[in-house]
């Protein structure tokens, strides 16, 4: 059933996301994640939600990964400054740690036999915009107004924080 | 009279006289100490009214009140009393105002406050007494905790701190545990019940029955642990010396008289009832403890160089007397623990006003440190020696009494006990004479020549406590007729089916063939109500009836 | 559904991997956004399991995806903030690495 | 009459109270008079109640509730029968004429009202021991002369030795109280009641082979029962009565005032344990095994005593010595089961020996508190008069006839005697032998006393002994005419005056008169013996004494001054180890077991798990992330087992 399609991505995908963690230069890991996150929007498609798929190449990669290159930008690290990281051994136990978290996470999924029943047929505008739309401003009102005052708080926090001279 | 809610005034009048004189900033010390006096006499008085129009009612308690208080958890603000809980108030309202004149000017930073913490201990004490709501009780129980650790902490000796924590923690570790047993307990009643209650006498009627026997025993041991640090049983001592030594006279005189009774007045009104199979399986191991605690107790004021630690070590065996005497299972040997929890409050309270008034004149408290005060002080010099023989129960003085009570009956159950037992009368007299000699006779000090002797004021204390020894010594049944039907009640639980009026194994008196004896029966006896005529009927009334002894 | 599932979970745990394993604080926050993206899949994966046409011909509620939605502003939200503290922490310390912070320790 | 019973003990009581208070304020005379009245009106009121039980009216009771609580009922009655009527009458007697002597004795004495007042006090407690009708009452009064004893002991407060004699009186007597109280205890656990009457009828004639049932005793024979009874009482008796091993304390008893010696340490309190045994004759009469081993101890103090009595030089510890070996030969009396010969010894015991103690006195008294028989000698001349009652009073107590002492002595022995003829025990034998001989050491020692006090000439020549004053001499002659007529006038009267009170055992008629010639006979070889020897070793100046204590005597001498050194053994093997271990329990357990570990420990223990924790706290991320994932691990994997396992 896997169309081939999805394999790719989720290839890319996986194989862009371990590359980002393991870089050691912020700047590659952070190429490597703007991939995965295109492969995301691609999987977003796949699952009819086509509206989230062009915010999340909007939000995500376009806004918080430029963040991201621009803060590094900012901090313009030497080779020096980008500080040792752990030995092997830490490395090994983490993985393995990750693994298991992964087994543990995959059996329920793979064990579950609704999980892999056959898919409803799609009403016509599942993802679209006006769908998504209607939900998020008459049913969510409320925690859409909340998630916008939560933005700005954000905003307010990392302007303190950022700014060299506060008090001049 | 009966309409006055008179226990609950017991509570409250110095509760709320100590809120007054806390409250109002402008009283002179003068005012609180007079007000405070005045407050514990008004308690005294009313003890007094209690003590005469006492009847006890065939059933349940006396001078009962009951009102709603948290309605959501079931607890009511209920009080009653009985006889054991009546002659425990008395002792506590007679000590008070002593304590209060024997630190009159003892005391002299913060000096209000002490008289305020006073105060607010009386009213905890008289709230574990009256108390008949289980919930109600508890609370009194820790808030009788409080002014003791201050009285201790603040105006105590150079390790009064030390003491006074080691004195709140020995006393928390055991409370906590009697808490969750007292959840358990409510949860237990509402099961059986269907409603939850935290009322005495409910519990003592559901809970032996509906708890399972090995559970009995573990809420006995939670219950038993918290009152055994208290009386204190011996393992659980240790935290008394260094309380007795480092709190002031008032302190030690309180602590001694009446907070160490909390401890076996805890195990007669809760934990026996409560939990009948619990404390039969336990008594063996509490009769150890008790019996090792008397001669343990007694060696230990031997080694003693400070005569307060002294008097706290002999504490210790006096107290294991009372468990002895209560876990006996024979109404002789539990009405002898009642009244030498009066005594001991006697004694031990006068003992320690008199080593009060010593160390208000020398300031030290060391055995060595006096000699031949006799001569110096002959008043003090002979009502310390009235004290020292009811304290080692001298026949005559009420020590004897309560003493020859609890070792008789013990002997009747458990003979190894007694013996045991008795070893410390012998080891009792050995250190309270050999304090004596050491403080009174002998050359006498140089620098001690000049010492006053008692002030009128320290004699109208000593005094009445003295009279007591003696009016208990000669006529013990004042106290037994009051007590005799609430403890009957207490030890037919640990022997269920034993009729307590009979003692077991007595041979029938057999009619005595006269032919050896020539003058039979004495001529008419004049004087007095049931004759002791020795003709065998008569012995027979007198002693056990007759029982069938197998041959 | 399990595919999607089972990608997300590998995500989830890649990201996992990349918080325990680097010292780097910028590498943490990355590794941080993919967990979070891997939690989005599965949400869409799931609304995507629950569509279903409603009567009124209106597409059920793809409260999933509104919910992606919200995760996505609280996540730029965080990293907002995160990137604020790496700067003033750079600025202070001069460092971007954890094992140097270890003032909280004691 | 019987109305009246409870003034005998009340009034010296009163004085006490009296002369206790104000009596510093009083003139010394009012002081003497009020404290004499007591003891003095109490005789009277003796002497009635006497003639009242002699016309056969049995005993005069008054009964008052003193303990009652469940089957316990002590009543605190009063009751005359025979014995207690001539208990009565001795205390009251020779107690009176010592009250006279005191207050000669102790009138320049700073603290004579406070002595009168404690004399006083010890005649109630002794009234109310020999007159109670139950056996706690009797326990009111034995502890209550123990503790008049301590205080007239330690009367002397100021040096610290007296008092010490008296807290070690006090101390060996709660040890024979120990034992007292085991055996009553024992006696209500059998008969339910405490009252003599009771236990009479319960006990009386118990079947002694029943198996008890119940009780403390459950599986015991009565029997086995009632010899724990009478041995526990006899142990308290010895503590009472001095005999072994609780003998030590009388000797340093002498500490008190020579009056004091005399009233109780000759004359009354060290009776109780004779006036006891006697009370309680139904329990010993069924306890045989205990009677033999009463009559053992008893004769083996009296060997002990007598010869410890040899080589003391301090006129009372002879005396007191003596007194603890004249103590043996009245339970030796008892012990056979012929009471009244014991009760008999009692009597002129208490007659001569009184005489004896106060004749001392008042050779202290003249020489200025001169104690060593040493430094006296030659008083023949200067103090005629006592030098005439103190004979009259050796004679009693060496046994020469026809002075009190040789009856009631030789009545024992001839008793003991039979008793070994008749049940043919060695031990009965034994102990007789050892009276004999404990007979010829006492006028042996009292001879020597004599010799060394009144014969031969004074130690210092300077020295003029007056004549003690009259309040102190007429004490002196009325118990030398008690001393010298007490013997044979007392005898009959008394066996036949008492003999209703006590339950006897079958006397074989012919057996009983052959012992008692027997007994007549070696007693007076005895008597003769000890005399003859002491007068020759002693009359003729120190010569013949050296050569003795030098040359064989050495040892036994040495051994017989130093008191077999019982005192130092019971120092090391009683007082020390208990001081000793006290220590030791109070450091190893008070101190280090309860308070540092387990008081102290778990607070250390509290703080030592927070400093292991605290070294985790690294601020690490890395730890905090790993511990995070780890735990998140652990979860999910529990939830998986338990809820994918079980669907």
């Amino acid at each position: 059933m896997t169309d081939p399609v999805f394999l790719i991505t989720s290839l890319v995908a996986v194989g862009s996301a371990v590359a980002a963690v393991t870089r050691r230069n912020p700047v590659y890991a952070a190429v490597w994640l703007l991939i995965c996150f295109l492969s995301f929007a691609v999987i977003l498609l796949q699952m009819a939600a086509p509206f989230l798929a062009a915010i999340h190449v909007l939000v995500y990669t376009g806004a918080i990964l430029v963040l991201f290159v621009f803060v590094i930008m900012l901090l313009n690290l030497k080779d020096d400054e980008l500080g040792e990281e752990y030995g092997t051994g830490v490395w090994a136990a983490a993985s393995a740690l990750s693994l298991g978290l992964f087994g543990l996470m995959a059996w329920p999924i793979l064990a579950d036999p609704k999980l892999s029943a056959p898919l409803p047929e799609l009403p016509a505008d599942f993802g679209s915009v006006e769908a998504v739309g209607r939900v998020l401003f008459v049913e969510y009102g409320l925690p859409f107004e909340l998630v916008s005052l939560l933005i700005v708080v954000a905003m307010f926090g990392a302007m303190v924080l950022a700014k060299k001279r506060l008090w001049a | 009279m009966s309409e006055l809610p008179l226990l609950s005034l017991l509570i409250w009048i110095p509760a709320l006289t100590a809120l007054v004189l806390a409250a109002v900033p402008g009283f002179t010390e003068q005012f609180v100490k007079v007000g405070a006096l005045a407050a514990s006499l008004v308690v005294f008085a009313l003890s007094l009214v209690l003590l005469f129009s006492f009847h006890a009612p065939a059933t349940g308690l006396a001078f009962v009140e009951d009102h709603a208080w948290i309605e959501f958890f079931h607890v009511r603000y209920a009080l009653g009393i009985d006889g054991i809980a009546l002659s425990m108030i008395v002792l506590t309202a007679l000590i008070q105002p002593m304590a209060i004149v024997a630190s009159w000017n003892a005391i002299h930073d913060r000096a209000s406050g002490f008289f305020i913490a006073l105060l607010v201990l009386e009213a905890g004490m008289m709230g574990v007494f009256v108390a008949s709501d289980l919930f109600l009780f508890y609370t009194f129980w820790e808030v009788m905790l409080i002014p003791m650790a201050l009285l201790i902490g603040i105006w105590g000796g150079p390790r009064r701190v030390y003491a006074s924590i080691k004195f709140v923690l020995y006393t928390m570790a055991g409370s906590l545990l009697m808490f969750i047993a007292i959840l358990y307990g409510y949860w237990a009643v509402k099961t059986a019940t269907g409603t939850g209650s935290f009322d005495i006498a409910t519990w003592a009627q559901v809970l032996p029955t509906h708890v399972s026997p090995y559970a009995q025993m573990w809420l006995f041991a939670a219950f038993g642990l918290s009152f055994a640090i208290k009386v204190p049983l011996f393992p659980f001592h240790t935290w008394l010396p260094d309380a007795h030594v480092e709190a002031p006279t008032a302190g030690s005189v309180i602590l001694a008289g009446v907070l160490l009774k909390m401890g076996t007045y805890g195990f007669l009104r809760f934990a026996i009832p409560f939990f009948p199979a619990g404390a039969v399986a336990l008594t063996p191991l509490i009769l150890a403890l008790a019996a090792i605690g008397i001669v343990y107790g007694s060696l230990m004021s031997m080694t003693q160089t400070d005569i307060k630690k002294l008097i706290a070590y002999s504490s210790v065996a006096h107290l294991g007397f009372v468990m002895l005497g209560l876990f006996s299972g024979t109404l002789i040997a539990a009405q002898g623990a009642v009244m030498q929890m009066v005594n001991h409050g006697i004694s031990t309270g006068a003992l320690f006003l008199l080593v009060g008034v010593i160390y208000e004149r020398t300031h030290t408290r060391g055995t060595k440190d006096f000699g031949g005060l006799a001569r110096v002080m002959p008043v003090y010099a002979t009502l310390f020696l009235i004290v020292t023989l009811s304290s080692i129960g001298l026949p005559g003085t009420n020590g004897f009494v309560g003493e020859f009570l609890i070792l008789l009956g013990t002997f009747q159950r458990y003979p190894i006990a007694a013996f045991v037992g008795a070893i410390g009368v012998v080891l009792g007299a050995v250190y309270m004479l050999t304090l004596y000699r050491n403080v009174f006779y002998g050359p006498g000090r140089p620098s001690q020549k000049n010492l006053k002797d008692v002030t009128p004021v320290e004699l109208m204390v000593l005094v009445p406590l003295v009279v007591l020894i003696f009016v208990l010594g000669l006529q013990p049944n004042l106290m037994l007729s009051l007590t005799e039907a609430p403890v009957a009640k207490v030890v037919q639980v640990l022997v269920p089916g034993e009729d307590l009026n009979v003692t077991a194994g007595a041979l029938p008196p057999s009619a005595a063939p006269a032919e050896e004896h020539a003058a039979e029966a004495p001529a008419a006896t004049e004087g007095g109500e049931a004759p002791a005529t020795p003709a065998a009927e008569g012995a027979a009334t007198d002693g056990a009836p007759p029982q069938e002894v197998t041959p | 559904m399990t595919p999607y599932l089972l990608l997300s979970a590998a995500l989830f745990s890649i990201g996992t991997f990349g918080v325990i394993a680097r010292r780097n604080i910028l590498i943490m926050l990355m590794a941080l956004e993919l967990m979070l993206n891997g939690a989005n899949i599965a949400l869409v994966a799931f609304a995507r399991m629950h569509a279903a046409a409603n009567p009124d011909g209106t597409s059920t509620a793809a409260i999933g995806q509104v919910f992606v939605l919200v995760v996505m502003a609280v996540a730029a939200g965080e990293v907002a903030v995160g990137l604020a503290i790496v700067i003033s922490l750079w600025r202070t310390r001069r460092t971007v690495d954890t094992n140097d912070l270890q003032m909280l320790n004691g | 009459m019987s109305s009246l019973l409870w003034l005998i003990p009340a009034l010296p009581l009163f004085g006490f109270l009296i002369n206790g208070t104000v009596g510093k304020r009083l003139p010394k005379p009012l002081v003497g008079a009020i404290a004499i009245a007591g003891p003095a009106i109490g005789f009277i009121l003796a002497i009635f109640a006497f003639l009242q039980v002699h016309e056969g009216a049995g005993a005069l009771a008054t009964y008052a509730s003193w303990i009652s609580t469940g089957p316990l009922k002590v009543g605190a009655g009063l009751q005359v029968d025979a014995l207690s009527a001539v208990m009565v009458l001795n205390v009251t007697g020779v107690g009176s004429l010592i009250h006279l002597y005191s207050y000669g004795y102790m009138v320049d004495d700073a603290g004579f009202a406070r002595f009168m007042a404690y004399l006083n006090l010890f005649m109630t407690s002794m009234l109310i021991l020999v007159m109670g009708d139950s056996l706690p009452l009797l326990f009111v009064g034995w502890e209550g002369v123990g503790l008049c004893s301590y205080l007239l002991i330690g009367f002397w407060f100021d040096d610290l030795a007296n008092v010490d004699a008296g807290r070690k009186a006090f101390i060996v007597n709660r040890v024979g109280d120990f034992a007292f109280l085991m055996g009553m205890f024992a006696l209500f656990a059998l008969a339910g009641t405490l009252g003599y009457s009771g236990l009479e009828a319960a006990l009386g004639h118990a079947d002694t082979a029943a198996v008890l049932t119940a009780g403390p005793f459950a599986g015991f024979t009565v029997g086995s029962v009632l010899t724990f009874a009478a041995a526990s009482l006899f142990i308290g008796a010895t503590g009472k009565s001095a005999q072994i091993p609780l003998y030590i304390w009388l000797p340093d008893a002498m500490a008190g005032p020579t009056p004091v010696s005399a009233l109780i340490h000759a004359a009354t309190m060290v009776t109780a344990g004779v006036y006891m045994v006697g009370r309680l004759d139904f329990v010993f009469i069924q306890a045989p095994a205990v009677l033999t081993a009463m009559v053992l101890v008893a004769s083996a103090t009296a060997l002990l005593s007598g010869a410890i009595a040899f080589s003391q030089n301090d006129i009372k510890k002879v005396l007191a010595y003596s007194t603890v070996s004249q103590l043996g030969f009245m339970f030796a009396g008892m012990a056979t089961t012929f009471w009244a010969s014991g009760l008999f010894h009692v009597l002129t015991h208490a007659f001569f020996k009184a005489l004896l103690f106060l004749g001392a006195g008042a050779v202290i008294h003249a020489l200025h508190h001169e104690q060593d028989i040493r430094k006296m000698g030659g008083l023949r001349k200067d103090l005629p008069l006592v030098f005439g009652v103190f004979l009259i009073g050796s004679l009693a107590l060496a046994g020469v006839p026809p002075f009190a002492g040789f009856w009631s002595k030789d009545e024992i022995l001839g008793n003991v005697l039979y008793t070994a003829l008749e049940g043919g025990n060695p031990i009965w034998f034994l102990s007789f032998g050892m009276l004999v001989l404990t007979a010829l050491m006492t006028a042996f020692y009292t001879t020597r006393l004599v010799v060394l006090t009144f014969f031969g000439e004074p130690a210092d020549p300077n020295r003029h002994p007056h004549t003690p004053p009259w309040q102190m001499m007429v004490p002196l002659y009325v118990l030398a005419v008690l001393s010298v007529v007490g013997g044979f006038a007392l005898a009959s009267p008394l066996e036949h005056f008492t003999e209703p009170v006590w339950s006897h055992l079958h006397v074989n008629e012919e057996m009983f008169h052959h012992a008692h010639q027997v007994a007549l006979a070696t007693s007076l070889v005895a008597v003769v013996l000890g005399i003859g020897s002491a007068w020759w070793l002693y009359s003729s100046g120190r010569a013949r004494l050296e050569a003795f204590v030098d040359g064989p005597g050495h040892l036994i001498h040495k051994l017989s001054l130093n008191k077999f050194y019982v005192d130092e053994i019971y120092e090391w093997t009683v007082v020390k180890p208990t001081q000793f271990g006290a220590d030791l329990l109070f450091w190893l357990v008070d101190r280090l077991l309860i308070d540092r570990i387990v008081v102290e420990g778990s607070g250390q223990l509290a703080l030592a798990l927070g400093a292991i924790l605290r070294r985790g706290q690294t601020g690490a991320l890395s730890i905090g992330t790993f511990a995070i994932t780890g735990g998140t691990l652990a979860v999910l994997g529990v939830l998986l087992y338990l809820g994918v396992a079980h669907v």
